[in-house]
């Protein structure tokens, strides 16, 4: 029972852990195609926003309360930057973005290394997110409860957008079909840089965040975005519902395998389990179909 | 109102449309007629910003638009209905037409209109773009442009893909627009209709204008001539 | 219809030309160090053959070259390994890797491994016969463009992974210390001379293999595959049979480069075919131009040498001169290095080859 | 030699609920250009689909073909319904656009080459892909890549590269959309002309190229069949009028 | 004619090493790019300091030592490779760096065949001895033995295993069974992880429930961050449940966050605040170079002792040459900042003091037992019985 339980919570927070890299990539990959390698890194510039924010004001609990919508806008920002020198470029040519910011990532990595020092560095946990609560016998960790959190509202608000607010109307035409956007008098230029200031500043979000649990280095943001772009291609490109479904579902599969056998053969389950899935929705969980060839 | 004075356009460094000079006046329908390839399409991409101009200018009732960038040109009372029966497929209906009533001030009237104007929409509103059939994709795109309320609609091939029935409609919309005050831009190969309906006529070539006029008597035979050869 | 027959001169002169340089100029002006590292910077130049044809001409990203890169390593590095053992303390016996490890007992898989045919069987066909499975299962499926890139990848991360859990193939430090290569002491300089000559050779044989499937009725249609594969199907061809045949032969070159690759460099570890040294495969095809014959081959030569003269010039801020390389060619020569020339002659600009997107 | 040369059993197709084919019975004879006409929405593309294996359906298709017999189509996949002989265009035309004329008929002409053909290269072209090249007027394009053909000229090379590929059951989605007057002819006297061995099944909307070239009419209206016949029967019967042509003056009122 | 065949005994090749001049190279091969540089950078630091020390007194054998420094990438291959150019091309005399086991293992062929010498100054899993190599870190008995003696003394009697999954870890995690095995301590779990994982809470919900007496570390790097704050947040204290790392020092203390790991234990040779001369010289030299907020280590420590004991081979020899230098090592001590550290020439590893620290709320740590004396290196753990199965007849 408390294996059950513990297991049950442990895919929840990894799977919301996920959800949480994943979202902005649900944005810049899921909606605008575009396979920005970079976004580990952006989730490691909000991790060293947190940091950088917390040597400032010191207090553990003021600091990430600050550095959670600066990190936004500091991703963010990265995220316009990116979009207007290079991206902006190269949207008939999705596989190639995945090149180019690749190159990116390694240069900001690098950046990193040579502001903050190559060694990782400290971002406290505030006094009230530390320790645990018992939930039915297993003690859960609070900074994952506030990252489950924060996941639930980041998720919502992004949905929400998307589906019922003209903004959202907007970046889903757009998506579609440019031109077409353009003749209906949107400004795709517009949306594309939002869109992916939006995108970008969620993995900002995510770096905030992921302090609470890990470390923050240079390479820190590399770490999950393997795991994130599977989410966002188990759960069908730019559908938020099936990024929900399939984070915790990875996540979930990952703890059971961590249970019975090793972590690291958990990764080679996961990836197994994938495989087999999209036998049986080649196009990811929720998809939308269109008549279209091709 | 619209004004093309030397236009050429085309894609990559190879122009298609060459030297066009037209003019389409207020409440005026001109029609514009060509073989396949003849560059119509062209044409009407460079007019809505999609394709830069690469020689001459753009005026939309005496502003210059040929570097304005496309949703601008919406802005400013342009309307196009491109070809080939597009929309966004990914949207339902609603939010199609939604979309382009958005930020405006009676928008839900403007759809309800349009609705009125094609009632086959009305049932499809929550289904999928993408997965209406040709001719429901047509008459969505048209309702579209007509919701932001142009003053210049720019129509590629509107009937072509339609249920005759419906495109007997569609024109009756098109002369009903111009009627009240609209005018139009129309690349149309059904010659009896384009002529019927349009003040004015050109004819495009390999990219440049072969014959133009107005469409009263003996149009027709100038039209076939042009076209044949 | 000339363009059809023409039998172009210029690929045979350019052959002999490149078959020159490589036999010939390469061994008299390089020092044995250097060699050793062109000999090096070749394998990944076979690597990059297959992916031109995989992905230039199939549209098949594939993020995932690491992993067969690393089965042809791997297998070659075991009999290596067992070649050694059997060299110093008998045949049969245990490699020296996992008596560290607290091996005491051969695992019944290594045991084939001792002969020499039977490696270099398995490196032609294991890592082919996985290619063909996996590109079967995922290309019937039709998943494609994103979602193939993004699952290859997961596939490198996962192998590589799964590599440094298997402590009978060394773990995270992976198979080194080669002391023989079928037989030949691998540390005379004239031996390491002939494995250059190895690597050069495999690599003019995969260009070739490559000029005859890109020149033959199937390259034409694994490019219309690319372009239109709903349409393929639909004059009666499984798209992704064709697909997978391009795949396979993408990962039997990789394969093969793995395992010249491991005694030219000495040690193979799950450090070299996981998902950065994938994504580096793909880079140098980018740079030098995807949709060409020779652009993979001149890119990765130039990546990787690159990487090294930067590196050294630059210990410490190489990386930087490294991200901006991939960058600026990559945003500003959409078809490569080899796309220079094209614009020099300013042939018209056909449609960019279309996108293998979705 | 009117002989059936496919026959649709009960064709049924449902998106989730919602059938936008319901239980149509439809037969392809050789010999004829048979018009498939109706409303927008009434299901027509979705027929194609499903008789092409794209769409799941329930119901039976069979193909007759002299010599092997009668097949049954369902559940086969796309590549194998194409080997049949059953070919099918779009409501776009879909061309390779990075090979030539020549070698999109090429291919088209070699679904049934061994693999050994495949990795050579091609010394000649083969006989039927420079007859059908003539067939379709682009024996001057021979060596154009596809991509800059004529929207027309495109649908030519659509319908070329199914004649090559020996299908003997056409599936036209709107084969003249945006062709102009001259063009129609000419296409709807290819489709004569190659109909003459063949089933040839044409969806369309323009009245008078069907009143032209039609042998047979069938009418599809809410997924359904509502009239089959002759161009006279079907452009007589008042169901159709009301639901598709209009009444007669609106028709009338604008044709050419 | 295709080289030499089995069995053949083959030349090496020649060393181009120029000591004609007044000034001798030598390598820094250290990670800095990848994963590892946040733990490389800080070796190469130490082995600036200690080349520059040496220089400002003259030098070695009257010579300046010029270092020639290259990026090993965090890649195996890319230590291979480089090592190759440094010796071969650049013709140093001997080549400082290197940090995981696989690139010391990428490297060994490298300096067998060219006959150089490579100094390699992380703790590491033992079981290994080459010519070629001066392994200036620990090896398992000078750190992992002692640890376990600590917790035994302390009355350890059950042990929770962690560690991330490659061979150090593994090989510890060996020795500690065949250890337990024979002490009578139970070894309640072992758990790896993927180097650099984050995902601790099923590790750690394990650990807690299992109850061990201890929990024995060897994860690696930036998982160390994760896993203690998890540790933590379960409700587990060092009170409770002490963890024993062995690859956590100053400079990681940092990263982790003093608050999630004080009170907590680690082993090694050498902490900053160990008291000695020749380390209150080390730390202030260091900081006077580096900046006052930079921490020493242990690995670093062992970088800087390694090129003094180099130096003083060299001394010693009178030469720079591979084979005097390997002729002389045997006995060839250094007052290094762990204290008296003399090189065993039979096995080239150095004799070095085992210290087990505790993490005090100053992010240092401090020494709360030792050796007495510096310990023999014992790489095939020949001196111990229970160990028998473990190592191979060498
Ligand atoms: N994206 C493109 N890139 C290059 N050339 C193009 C492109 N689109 C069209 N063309 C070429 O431009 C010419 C004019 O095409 P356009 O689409 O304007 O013709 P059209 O008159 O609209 O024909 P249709 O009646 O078929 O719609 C044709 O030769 C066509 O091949
Ligand atoms: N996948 C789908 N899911 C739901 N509805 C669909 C789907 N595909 C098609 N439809 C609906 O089925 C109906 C039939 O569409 P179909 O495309 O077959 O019509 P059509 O007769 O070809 O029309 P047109 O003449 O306009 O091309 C339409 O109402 C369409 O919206
Ligand atoms: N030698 C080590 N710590 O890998
Ligand atoms: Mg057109
Ligand atoms: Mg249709």
């Amino acid at each position: 029972m408390d294996l059950l339980v513990g297991q049950l919570f442990t895919g929840l927070s990894t799977g919301s852990i996920l959800l949480l890299a994943a979202l902005g990539l649900s944005l810049t990959f899921g909606q605008m195609g575009v396979i920005n390698m970079a976004h580990g890194e952006f989730i490691m510039a909000g991790c060293y926003t947190a940091y950088v924010v917390q040597q400032i004001a010191g207090d553990a609990g003021v600091s990430l309360l600050i550095a959670l919508p600066l990190g936004f806008a500091v991703g963010g920002a990265m995220g316009l930057v990116l979009e207007a020198l290079l991206i902006r470029h190269l949207y008939h040519r999705p596989l190639d973005t995945l090149l180019v910011t690749f190159g990116v990532g390694l240069i900001l990595q690098q950046v990193a290394r040579d502001v903050f020092g190559a060694p990782a560095v400290n971002v406290s946990v505030p006094p009230a997110l530390r320790g645990g609560v018992d939930l039915l016998g297993v003690t859960v960790p609070k900074t994952r409860l506030f990252i489950m959190g924060l996941a639930i509202v980041a998720v919502t608000a992004v949905a929400l957008v998307l589906r019922f607010t003209p903004a959202g109307r907007r970046i889903r035409a757009v998506v579609g079909n440019r031109d077409l956007a353009e003749t209906a008098g949107i400004s795709s230029r517009a949306v594309d840089a939002g869109t992916f200031f939006i995108g970008s500043g969620l993995a900002g979000v995510a770096g905030v965040a992921l302090t609470l649990i890990g470390s923050t280095s240079p390479t820190t943001g590399q770490s999950y975005l393997v795991d994130a772009f599977l989410v966002v291609v188990a759960g069908g490109l730019g559908r938020i519902k099936g990024a929900v479904v399939a984070a915790v579902a990875l996540g979930a599969t990952q703890a059971v395998f961590e249970t019975y056998s090793t972590a690291s053969l958990a990764k080679v389950g996961v990836f197994i389990v994938i495989v087999v899935f999209l036998q049986l929705r080649p196009q990811g969980l929720f998809t939308l179909r269109t008549r279209s060839l091709a | 109102m619209l004004t093309l004075r030397n236009l050429t356009c085309g894609y990559g460094r190879t122009p298609v449309v060459h030297d066009v000079n037209l003019d389409v006046g207020t409440d005026q329908v001109v029609a514009v007629m060509g073989h396949n390839g003849a560059g119509k399409t062209t044409l009407l991409r460079a007019v809505v910003g999609l394709l830069p101009a690469m020689t001459g200018t753009i005026e939309l009732d005496g502003r210059d638009l040929t570097r304005t960038p496309t949703h601008r040109r919406i802005a400013h009372g342009m309307a196009y209905v491109p070809q080939g029966q597009q929309c966004f497929a990914h949207l339902t209906a609603g939010e199609n037409l939604r979309l382009v009533a958005d930020g405006r001030k009676h928008g839900k009237t403007l759809i309800d209109e349009q609705l009125d104007r094609f009632p086959a929409l009305r049932p499809l509103q929550n289904r999928q773009a993408g997965l209406l059939s040709g001719g429901q994709r047509q008459q969505l795109a048209i309702a579209r442009a007509l919701i932001t309320e142009p003053r210049l609609l720019i129509l590629d091939e509107p009937t072509e893909g339609i249920q005759p029935n419906v495109v007997a409609e569609i024109e009756a919309a098109i002369v009903d627009l111009a009627r009240s005050g609209l005018s139009v831009l129309l690349v149309e190969q059904h010659l009896g209709f384009a002529l019927q309906a349009a003040a004015q006529y050109a004819v495009l070539r390999s990219g440049r204008v072969a014959s133009h006029g107005a469409t009263g008597a003996g149009a027709r035979e100038r039209v076939r001539e042009a076209m044949a050869i | 219809m000339n363009r059809f027959f023409a039998s172009r001169p210029g690929t045979w002169a350019g052959f002999a030309a490149a078959a020159a340089v490589l036999f010939g100029l390469a061994p008299l002006v390089l020092s044995g160090f250097r060699l050793g590292l062109l000999a090096q910077f070749l394998c990944y130049a076979i690597v990059a053959v297959g992916i031109g044809l995989a992905w230039g001409r199939g549209g098949m990203l594939t993020l995932g070259q690491g992993v067969f890169f690393g089965m042809g390593a791997y297998l070659m590095a075991m009999h290596l390994k067992m070649a050694d053992a059997a060299f110093r303390n008998g045949p049969g016996a245990v490699p020296d890797f996992m008596e560290l490890a607290g091996i005491r007992e051969l695992p019944a898989y290594w045991a084939p491994f001792a002969s020499p045919v039977f490696t270099i069987a398995a490196i032609l066909l294991l890592p082919t016969g996985f290619a063909v499975l996996l590109g079967l299962a995922v290309f019937k499926r039709r998943v494609k463009g994103a979602y193939f890139a993004i699952l290859s990848q997961a596939l490198a991360g996962a192998f590589a992974i799964l590599l440094i859990g298997q402590q009978s193939l060394g773990g995270f430090n992976g198979l080194s210390r080669f002391r023989y290569f079928f037989g030949y002491n691998l540390d005379d300089p004239v031996n390491q001379q002939m494995l250059y000559y190895i690597a050069a050779g495999v690599l003019l044989a995969a260009v070739a293999i490559a000029l005859q499937l890109r020149r033959s009725r199937y390259g034409e249609l694994l490019l219309a595959v690319r372009d239109a594969e709903a349409r393929v199907r639909f004059l009666g061809y499984d798209a992704a049979n064709i697909k997978t045949v391009a795949y396979a032969t993408a990962a039997l070159f990789a394969s093969v480069a793995g395992a010249v690759f491991v005694p030219i460099v000495g040690i193979i570890s799950p450090a070299s075919i996981g998902i950065v040294p994938s994504i580096m495969f793909l880079l140098g095809v980018a740079i030098g131009g995807r949709a060409t014959l020779l652009g993979p081959v001149l890119g990765a030569l130039a990546v990787y040498w690159a990487q090294t003269t930067l590196s050294e010039q630059f210990p410490s801020g190489w990386v930087y001169a490294q991200g901006l390389l991939f960058v600026l060619v990559i945003a500003l020569l959409p078809g490569g290095i080899a796309s220079i020339t094209a614009l020099a002659k300013r042939i018209p600009t056909k449609r960019a080859p279309a996108e293998a997107a979705a | 030699m009117n002989t059936i040369a496919l026959t649709c059993t009960d064709i049924t197709v449902d998106f989730d609920g919602f059938k936008a084919v319901n239980g149509v019975d439809l037969e392809l004879a050789r010999g004829e250009v048979h018009f498939l006409i109706g409303p927008n929405g009434a299901g027509k593309t979705t027929l194609v689909d499903a008789i092409t294996g794209l769409t799941p359906y329930t119901g039976s298709v069979t193909k007759d073909t002299p010599g092997t017999g009668a097949v049954e189509l369902r559940g086969k996949k796309v590549h194998h319904i194409a080997r049949t002989g059953i070919g099918r265009t779009f409501q776009t035309a879909t061309v390779f656009d990075n090979l030539t004329v020549a070698q999109n008929l090429d291919i088209a002409a070699g679904a049934h080459r061994t693999p050994w053909t495949l990795l050579r290269r091609r010394r000649h072209l083969p006989e039927t892909v420079t007859a059908t090249m003539d067939r379709i007027g682009l024996t001057g394009h021979a060596d154009t890549p596809a991509g800059i053909l004529a929207h027309g000229q495109k649908q030519w090379l659509e319908i070329g590269m199914l004649l090559v590929g020996d299908a003997d059951v056409l599936l036209l989605d709107e084969p003249i959309a945006g062709m102009g007057h001259d063009e129609r002819e000419t296409t709807g006297r290819l489709l004569h002309d190659i109909a003459a061995d063949r089933a040839v099944a044409v969806v369309e909307h323009d009245m008078d190229f069907m009143r032209a070239f039609a042998s047979r009419v069938t009418v599809l209206h809410a997924g359904a069949v509502l009239a089959t016949g002759s161009v006279d029967d079907v452009s007589t019967d008042p169901r159709v009028q009301a639901v598709y042509l209009g009444t007669k003056e609106t028709a009338d009122a604008h044709t050419a | 004619a295709c080289g030499s065949r089995a069995g053949e005994e083959t030349q090496a090749a020649e060393s181009c090493v120029d000591t004609s001049g007044d000034t001798v190279k030598v390598g820094a091969l250290n990670s800095l790019s990848g994963t590892m540089a946040i733990s490389e950078t800080t070796v190469r630091d130490a082995i600036y300091l200690a080349v520059d020390e040496i220089n400002a007194a003259g030098g070695v054998l009257d010579k300046k030592i010029e270092i020639v420094a290259e990026d090993g990438a965090s890649e195996p291959t890319v230590f291979a490779e480089k090592a190759e150019k440094l010796i071969r091309e650049d013709c140093v005399a001997a080549v400082f760096g290197g940090w995981t086991s696989a690139s010391r293992k990428a490297m060994l062929p490298v300096f067998e065949d060219n006959d150089s010498l490579l100094y390699y100054p992380v703790q590491y899993e033992g079981l290994e001895a080459s010519e070629n190599i001066f392994y200036t870190g620990a090896t398992t008995n000078q750190q992992i033995i002692p640890a376990l003696d600590y917790l035994a003394e302390t009355g350890v009697k059950s042990l929770y295993l962690v560690g991330s999954d490659y061979v150090f870890p593994r090989t510890a995690n060996a020795i500690i069974n065949a250890y337990a095995e024979a002490h009578g301590i139970e070894v309640l779990g072992e758990d790896y992880v993927t180097l650099g994982s984050t995902e601790f809470s099923t590790i750690v919900n394990q650990v807690k429930s299992a109850g061990a007496d201890a929990v024995f570390n060897t994860l690696n790097g930036d998982s160390n961050v994760a896993f203690f704050r998890e540790y933590a947040n379960v409700g587990l204290t060092a009170e409770q449940m002490p963890v024993m790392s062995v690859s956590i020092a100053e400079e990681e203390v940092g990263g982790i966050g003093v608050e999630n790991i004080e009170g907590q234990l680690a082993a090694w040779n050498y902490y900053q605040t160990v008291e000695s001369p020749a380390n209150a010289a080390f730390v202030a030299a260091f900081k006077a170079e580096y900046g006052a907020d930079r921490v020493t280590s242990d690995p670093m420590e062992a970088a800087y002792t390694s090129v003094h004991l180099w130096a003083a081979t060299a001394e010693k020899a009178g030469s720079f040459a591979v084979a005097d230098i390997q002729g002389a090592a045997d006995g060839v001590s250094f007052d290094a900042p762990e204290g008296t550290v003399v090189i065993d020439g039979a096995n080239h590893h150095v004799t070095k003091t085992a210290r087990i620290g505790e993490i005090s709320a100053d992010g240092l740590l401090h020494t709360v037992w030792e050796s007495e004396g510096a310990i023999e290196p014992d790489p095939f753990l020949d001196g111990y019985d229970w160990a028998a199965d473990l190592t191979v007849s060498k």
